[in-house]
């Protein structure tokens, strides 16, 4: 393992190169989701488009997440939940002949923010594994919530009659519209993020997790800023909800599995938590990683699996901070 | 066309692989025995694992029909991944045939022309307990179903026809363990008899602790003892009853063949999954060969397949206007066989030519 | 900014700036604070000193919110603060150092400093300005490092700092809330002479403009800067006085001086 | 409801929730004590089911496919420590939950491929089979009380190991400041290694327990790793007491809640509104009971020391 | 005993120790002194091998001791009382000091510290047998990292910031209690502020400055040469 030499590596006068590198692999990652379509359309445009829509809401997600795992070290095991508000705001309300799509992010923003600020209220008040817990235990009680929701399919989850409208046109109903919808999202969302890391606001909260007691002595209770941050991750995830129903059309329990929670933890660890980007980078990884190697063979996850594994134990921090590190 | 390209999505991951498995090994079979070949043109199937995470089954799926440009996709094996995949697939004018997964929602007024099944219609099966039952004059019974869509539909079909008393509906939550609670239940309401329907693991632990438990009440299932749990349940489950529209034993030479054929090639006893997807696989190629190899017309390959001009292997068989079988239904019991190997049996016929009552609620004509 | 905040405050007010009312705190068995009454006025340094285990830190702790007494109160510029979280004491301009380092050890020491000035300028619900290019926190941050010559180091992780720096970055994070008073838990401990010097002298220098609590082990340190000292002794206090008085108590001598500051 | 039948649901709570604590006893030791976050412990759980099966199978008699599973197992217990997580005790939590997470993949896979996907069984060994008449005209199987035996002995060694022995002592040492302990001239590492296999075999000992009356299948480990996790949080992280009766606490909650939640809220609700709601109520059970818990007391029932 | 020959260390990039050489003969008291941040604390992690040195030697009874892994080191009858007390959190006062305690390095002759040596030395940490670590005070941590230290029964003590945080009282005790074990042959590798009550007993004095020694000498040197405190000290 070259962990032991690699801080040398990196030493004082590579830092210039380093930060370039940093804005270097944002921008790369954001090209070229921008310009896949027209790559998709020489091949088969709305498999790939729909498979990419699916890694961007997701990356979207797990951006959500490492706001809270990457910079205030609050690792949440029932980020999924906040997806299933978000897309079951879009499958009840469409049910119910409520298409527009303002409305039912509306809805979804606000029910997910009303469900982060009473169960983060509670959650916040403990830390680190149990934290992780009492995340997870939210998660699952929404989860088996939904799975008693017989009105609209139980477990076994409901389609959605079409796409949502976009002030009042189906503009959403062509694939690459609804790319360009999540792509967009994605950008805005990604540049409010590191706006907000680096404010007053995301300041204490990187404070915080270092050394909560220190930052009390000077007068920052952590614990109001980590609220805020909590409802502000919850309602992002949200937001990558109402993308995914569109994108399946179709909403069930299953957005919600912890076991999704799970895959939004990994997405960040392996792109690296606290760049932002690095999550977007995991989602991507992650999930063509899946695909590919699901069309490979039936037993792909004996590939899958040790892949992990390797990743965790010798690219240390992530992808991202990898591909930070090396010269070109 | 100059080949039939058939996508197979099934759960091939998780606890129920094994189910998956079956289903395609069954279709597969049926391919082989085909010469490769569906309604004579040759056959190209391509598997894929739905993980059972139905987002996964729709970009899958929409994989097959953009990539792969299928004519027909065979699956899955569970209704929430059905729900999630029948909209892309039958939008695409894709004919999609599912071996297992029956629900009732898209058997009524959300009928679809391009959706068939070769199992059944959910409720059927547990119906044919209820009416089992009630035929045999049980008074008191017992219901016991795991806590979810399909659970509740369970317990709502075996009520359909059973008017006797129901001591207790008791719904354990999924991947229960340990049932001790519910047997001592049991053994305190002493009912004449139990209905279950508690699917893959769960029916094992289920079948094995009664045994343990010492209890001796006669026992009605689904799901709870068929040809996948038994390998693990094997003398615990041996006299228990279930509703089904087939059993190994079924006496049609065609069964016997695939039966034979079946253990041969892959030294296990095939359920249903296995005989519903070796169905579809027949119902493909009856199509294909009566529109003279033509997939495009796809008015002509529908009339074709609601035909269903194949001898299944259960004997009577044919669709009713929403896609969905008209069939005989039977009660089965566990057995071993000479050879120390478990399979279900057939008792007695309980419905015979039994359509689904949804099959009037469906526009849909033939 | 809150000069502007604190001066008019600490003007106005007539009598002592922190009134300990007979608090009173156990562990389990264990007295640590046994009916502690004591005053610091607004511009008094007052030192307690005592045996290892007597309480002194978990005085400090309890004025500064860490820890709750069982009865008593605390009472800060006239106003009882004993309901108050640690947080809310700290934006009335109560800083404390800890005995045991506590700072931000990824972060630059420069952004240590700074992020203890955000905490007295202005909300910190501000989402969208760069922080760490706000001068408004830099400078005042850069003037409290150079008092304490660690302006060389501010941009080094506070992680990475040599003991006896982090002990003085402790002092600069717990200067830089602009305090009315200020709770020192041992700022001399692990500190070298020269560096002991350093922050002596700094001590002298703010003397006059604030109140001080000042706990420390060195005798030749507080016999300098003290104005009054406290002798606590298994939580009590055996005795209160100027230097000279308490140098030469005999109680105290035997329960903690010894014969080294004869 | 008569008191008999209460009574006997109570010992099939407890009975229940020793079960979860033997599930659960080898990570109280390598999560709680050593401060190891090891998803990986689900399917250890696995991987010893399947040993027992296999060395029954081979053996034909349950007790020697025991011996045999409890020995591999620790081998196994081992070659992971070795292969991977030695290379994971000074990285944070996440990287250990992620490359635990694919060792599970792995292993999860690795089964299936080895075993098959259908579930395997292993009879009750002739000597443990049958049941002893209980109130209630219910007959308890035997094997279910050695289940309870084990659980006890289980929880009684553990606790000794951890609060009793020097190893016990330097375990919890190296957990929370490894250098220092090293530096104090113990070999910490080798320590570990010793520890977590000794918790990998606790896990594989805990599955083929429960092999006769458990199907064993791929996966058989995921559902009961959160239980595991629900059980030493809920005691408090690194108390063996408290997993032991956070772990009896969840049983008898769980079994009790399954069979009374509808009973009760009849009582309060009208009977198709309250099965429905005793339906949703239900297998929220567990997790409302942590919330809870952790809401009252947000470091578990007995806070370790840490 | 001890022979450090031009060691140097770094962390990461930063390098810190330049070129360090002292001894430490069987029965001696040596200090190490020097402003904050000159590498005295480096130099004693490197020695025990919790920093790998990145050249020059050390060695212990003529064995090296380069690259061997601190328990290695520390078991040949290196004791160490870290910097910042270092006592674990999770354990109480007694697990401190019986968990990593041993008869030290030559089994031949009876060990010398056992507990009730140490209570007898600390009479607090008795009193307090009970609590967590990280419940002690400051002071009272000190103390059993030292009597932790002692436990170990090594042939040579080292002490980082010895009397941090002692009470005066206290600290005339350590200072009685390492000269008592100079006079039974005790070898002892100290760093301390106080240099006054150090010349009053150690044997010789290694003064460190950016990571390289810049004198050495005897308590007698040092206190006929002020020039050296203020130079080097600023006292
Ligand atoms: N959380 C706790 N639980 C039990 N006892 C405690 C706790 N915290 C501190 N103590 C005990 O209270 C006493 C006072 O501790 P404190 O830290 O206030 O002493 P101190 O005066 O600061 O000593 P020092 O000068 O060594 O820092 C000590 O004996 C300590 O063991
Ligand atoms: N973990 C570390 N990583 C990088 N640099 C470090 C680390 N620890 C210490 N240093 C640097 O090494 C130099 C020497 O540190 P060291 O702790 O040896 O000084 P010291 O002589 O012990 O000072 P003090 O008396 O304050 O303890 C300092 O400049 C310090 O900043
Ligand atoms: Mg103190
Ligand atoms: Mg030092």
């Amino acid at each position: 393992m070259t962990d032991a030499a690699r801080p040398v590596e990196q030493s004082v006068p590579a830092a210039a190169p380093a930060s370039l590198r940093r804005i270097m692999v944002p921008i790369v990652v954001f090209a070229g989701l921008a310009i896949a379509p027209w790559i998709a359309q020489f091949g088969t445009e709305s498999f790939i488009l729909s498979l990419l829509t699916r890694v961007m809401v997701l990356g979207l997600a797990a951006l959500s997440l490492d706001l809270l795992i990457g910079y205030a070290g609050l690792v949440s095991f029932g980020q999924a939940a906040f997806i299933g508000i978000g897309a079951y705001a879009v499958g009840i309300l469409a049910s119910h002949g409520i298409n527009g799509i303002a409305l039912q992010t509306a809805a979804a923003l606000a029910a997910s923010a009303i469900f982060a600020a009473i169960t983060g209220a509670i959650s916040l008040r403990t830390r680190g594994v149990y934290f992780i817990m009492i995340t997870l235990a939210f998660g699952q009680m929404l989860f088996f919530l939904a799975t008693s929701l017989a009105a609209y399919g139980g477990d076994d989850g409901m389609t959605l009659p079409s796409r949502s409208l976009f002030l009042g046109y189906d503009l959403l109903d062509s694939d690459r519209a609804l790319y360009y919808v999540a792509f967009v999202t994605l950008g805005l969302v990604y540049l409010a993020c590191r706006m907000l890391v680096a404010s007053r606001f995301g300041r204490v909260l990187r404070g915080a997790r270092q050394n909560p007691v220190r930052m009390q002595a000077i007068g920052f209770s952590p614990y109001r800023y980590q609220l805020v941050l909590y409802i502000i991750a919850g309602m992002i995830a949200a937001l990558a909800g109402v993308l995914l129903a569109n994108t399946s059309e179709f909403v069930s329990p299953a957005t919600m599995s912890w076991q999704r929670s799970g895959d939004l933890i990994f997405m960040v660890v392996l792109g690296g938590m606290g760049s932002l980007h690095g999550a977007i980078l995991g989602a991507i990884v992650f999930l063509l990683a899946e695909e590919v190697l699901a069309g490979f063979t039936e037993h792909w996850h004996i590939i899958f699996g040790p892949l992990l594994i390797l990743c965790v134990l010798y690219i240390r921090g992530g992808i991202t901070p990898l591909i930070e590190r090396t010269r070109p | 066309a100059d080949k039939v390209k058939v996508g197979v999505i099934v759960s091939l991951s998780g606890p129920s692989a094994v189910l998956g498995q079956q289903a395609r090994d069954g279709f597969e079979l049926a391919v082989k025995e085909l010469g490769g070949k569906l309604g004579g043109l040759p056959a190209e199937v391509i598997v894929v694992d739905d993980e059972l995470k139905p987002d996964v089954a729709v970009t899958r799926v929409k994989g097959m029909l953009e990539r792969d440009q299928v004519d027909f996709v065979v699956g899955p094996i569970f209704s929430n991944v059905l729900m999630a995949i029948s909209k892309p697939v039958t939008d695409a004018k894709t004919f999609l045939i599912s071996p297992n997964a029956g629900p009732s929602v898209l058997a009524g007024k959300s009928c679809n022309p391009y959706f068939f099944v070769t199992s059944y219609q959910n409720d059927q099966v547990h119906q044919i307990s209820g009416k089992v039952a009630q035929d045999r004059g049980y008074k008191k019974v017992y219901l016991l179903a795991p806590n979810y869509q399909a659970g509740k539909d369970a317990i709502a079909g075996f009520k359909r026809d059973f008017k006797g008393e129901i001591v207790a509906e008791s719904y354990v939550p999924l991947n229960t363990l340990d049932f001790q609670s519910e047997l001592a239940n049991i053994a305190a309401l002493q009912p004449d008899a139990i209905y279950t329907f508690m699917p893959g693991g769960m029916g094992v632990n289920l079948v094995k602790q009664y045994q343990q438990a010492g209890l001796k009440i006669p026992v009605l299932s689904a799901f709870t003892v068929d040809e996948s749990t038994l390998p693990a349940q094997k003398d615990a489950a041996v006299g228990m009853f279930a509703g089904s529209n087939w059993a190994p034993n079924l006496d049609t030479p065609q069964n016997k063949a695939f039966v034979a054929a079946y253990e041969k090639a892959y030294n296990s006893v095939p359920g249903s999954y296995a005989f519903q997807a070796y169905d579809a696989a027949k119902l493909i190629d009856s199509a294909v060969k009566a529109t003279k190899g033509d997939l495009s017309n796809k008015e002509a390959l529908r009339a074709a397949l609601l035909k269903a001009d194949f001898k299944s292997l259960r004997g009577n068989f044919k669709f009713s206007n929403n896609g969905y079988p008209v069939q005989d239904f039977y009660l089965t019991k566990v057995a071993k066989r000479p050879d120390g190997k478990f399979q279900t049996e057939i008792v007695e016929k309980v419905f015979t030519n039994y359509a689904d009552p949804y099959a009037k609620e469906c526009a849909l004509t033939n | 900014m809150n000069e502007t905040r604190s001066a008019p405050m600490t003007a106005r007010m007539t009598g002592p700036l922190l009134v300990l009312d007979h608090l009173a705190k156990n562990y389990g068995a264990l007295k640590v604070t046994d009916d502690v009454s004591l005053t610091v006025g607004a511009t008094e340094l007052h030192a307690i000193i005592g045996p290892n285990g007597a309480g002194k830190t978990t005085l400090i702790h309890q004025i500064s919110g860490l820890a709750q007494p069982d009865s008593g109160r605390i009472l800060f510029a006239g106003e009882d603060i004993t309901p108050l979280t640690m947080a809310e004491r700290a934006a009335e301009g109560l800083a404390r150092s800890f005995q045991i380092t506590s700072i931000l050890p990824d972060f630059s020491v420069l952004e240590n400093v700074a992020l203890a000035v955000q905490g007295r300028s202005g909300s910190s619900f501000r989402f969208v300005r760069n922080a760490s290019r706000e001068e408004a926190l830099n400078a005042p941050a850069r003037v409290i490092l150079n008092q304490f010559d660690l302006l060389p180091r501010a941009d080094v992780p506070a992680g990475l700092l040599s003991y006896g720096e982090k002990r003085q970055l402790e002092l600069a994070i717990a200067l830089a809330t602009r305090p009315r008073l200020l709770l020192l838990d041992e700022p001399l401990a692990g500190t070298s002479h020269e560096e002991s010097a350093r922050i002596i002298a700094t001590l002298k220098g703010l003397k006059g403009t604030l109140g001080i609590l000042l706990i420390e082990h060195d005798m030749d340190a507080v016999f300098q800067l003290a104005d009054r000292i406290s002798v606590l002794v298994y939580g009590r206090i055996i005795a209160t006085g100027s230097a000279d008085e308490v140098r030469n108590n005999p109680e105290v001598r035997s329960a903690y001086l010894g014969e080294e500051a004869a | 409801m008569p008191l008999s039948l209460f009574l006997v649901q109570m010992l099939n709570g407890l009975q229940f929730g020793l079960i979860l604590f033997l599930i659960a006893a080898g990570l109280t030791l390598v999560f709680g004590v050593m401060d190891f976050i090891n998803l990986a412990h689900g399917v250890q759980y696995m991987v010893g089911a399947y040993l027992a099966a296999m060395f029954t199978a081979l053996t034909g008699n349950f007790l020697f496919g025991l011996l045999l599973a409890l020995p591999t197992a620790l081998a196994f217990g081992l070659f992971l420590e070795v292969l991977i997580f030695r290379k994971l005790y000074e990285r944070d939590h996440l990287d250990q939950v992620l490359a635990t997470f694919g060792v599970i993949i792995t292993l999860n896979e690795a089964v299936k491929i080895l075993w098959g996907a259908a579930p395997l069984s292993v009879p009750v060994p002739e000597i443990l089979s049958g049941s002893i008449p209980l109130i209630g005209g219910l007959r308890y199987p035997i094997y279910r009380i050695a289940i309870i035996v084990a659980g006890l002995a289980v929880g009684l060694l553990l606790y000794i190991l951890v609060n009793r022995t020097k190893v016990g002592m330097l375990v919890r040492a190296g957990a929370s400041n490894a250098p220092m302990v090293a530096a104090l001239g113990v070999n910490i590492r080798l320590l570990f290694t010793f520890v977590f296999g000794f918790g990998a075999m606790l896990a594989g000992f805990a599955g083929a327990m429960v092999t006769p009356i458990l199907s064993v299948e791929p996966g058989m480990g995921d559902n009961v790793l959160i239980l595991a996790f629900v059980v030493i949080v809920i005691g408090g992280i690194g108390s063996v007491r408290g997993a032991f009766l956070a772990a009896l606490l969840i049983g008898v909650v769980d079994t009790l809640g399954r069979f009374m939640a509808p009973m009760l809220l009849s009582a309060i609700l009208d009977p198709s509104t309250a099965s429905q709601t005793g339906r949703a109520i239900a297998p929220m059970l567990i997790y409302v009971l942590m919330a809870v818990t952790l809401c009252i007391r947000p470091a578990g029932l007995f806070p370790a020391k840490r | 005993m001890l022979s450090v020959r031009d060691l140097q260390a770094a962390y990461g990039p930063a390098k810190v120790l330049f070129d360090i050489s002292f001894e430490i003969g069987a029965g001696e008291v040596v200090t190490l002194l020097g402003r904050n941040g000159m590498g005295k604390t480096t130099t004693i992690k490197t020695i025990i091998g919790l920093l790998p040195a990145t050249g020059g030697s050390v060695s212990f009874n003529d064995r090296p001791l380069a690259g061997q892994p601190a328990y290695r080191v520390a078991r040949q009858g290196i004791g160490l009382v870290p910097e910042g007390r270092q006592v674990f959190p999770n354990l109480t006062v007694e697990e401190n000091l019986v968990a990593t305690a041993s008869p030290g390095p030559d089994r031949s002759k009876a060990p010398r510290w056992s507990l009730p040596d140490v209570y007898a030395l600390f009479p607090r940490l008795k009193e307090r047998r009970g609590n967590l670590g990280n419940q002690l005070s400051g002071g009272e941590q000190q103390m059993l990292a030292i009597g932790r230290a002692l436990m170990t029964n090594p042939r040579l003590l080292m002490l980082d910031e010895a009397t941090e945080g002692l009470a005066p009282l206290i600290r005339e005790e350590i200072w009685t209690c390492l000269r008592q074990l100079k006079n039974e042959q005790q070898a002892i590798l100290v760093v301390d502020k106080n240099v006054d009550a150090l010349t009053s007993f150690a044997d010789r004095h290694v003064v460190i400055e950016k990571g390289v020694v810049v004198w050495t000498g005897t308590s007698q040197d040092l206190r006929s040469d002020p020039s050296v405190k203020d130079r080097f000290l600023h006292v």
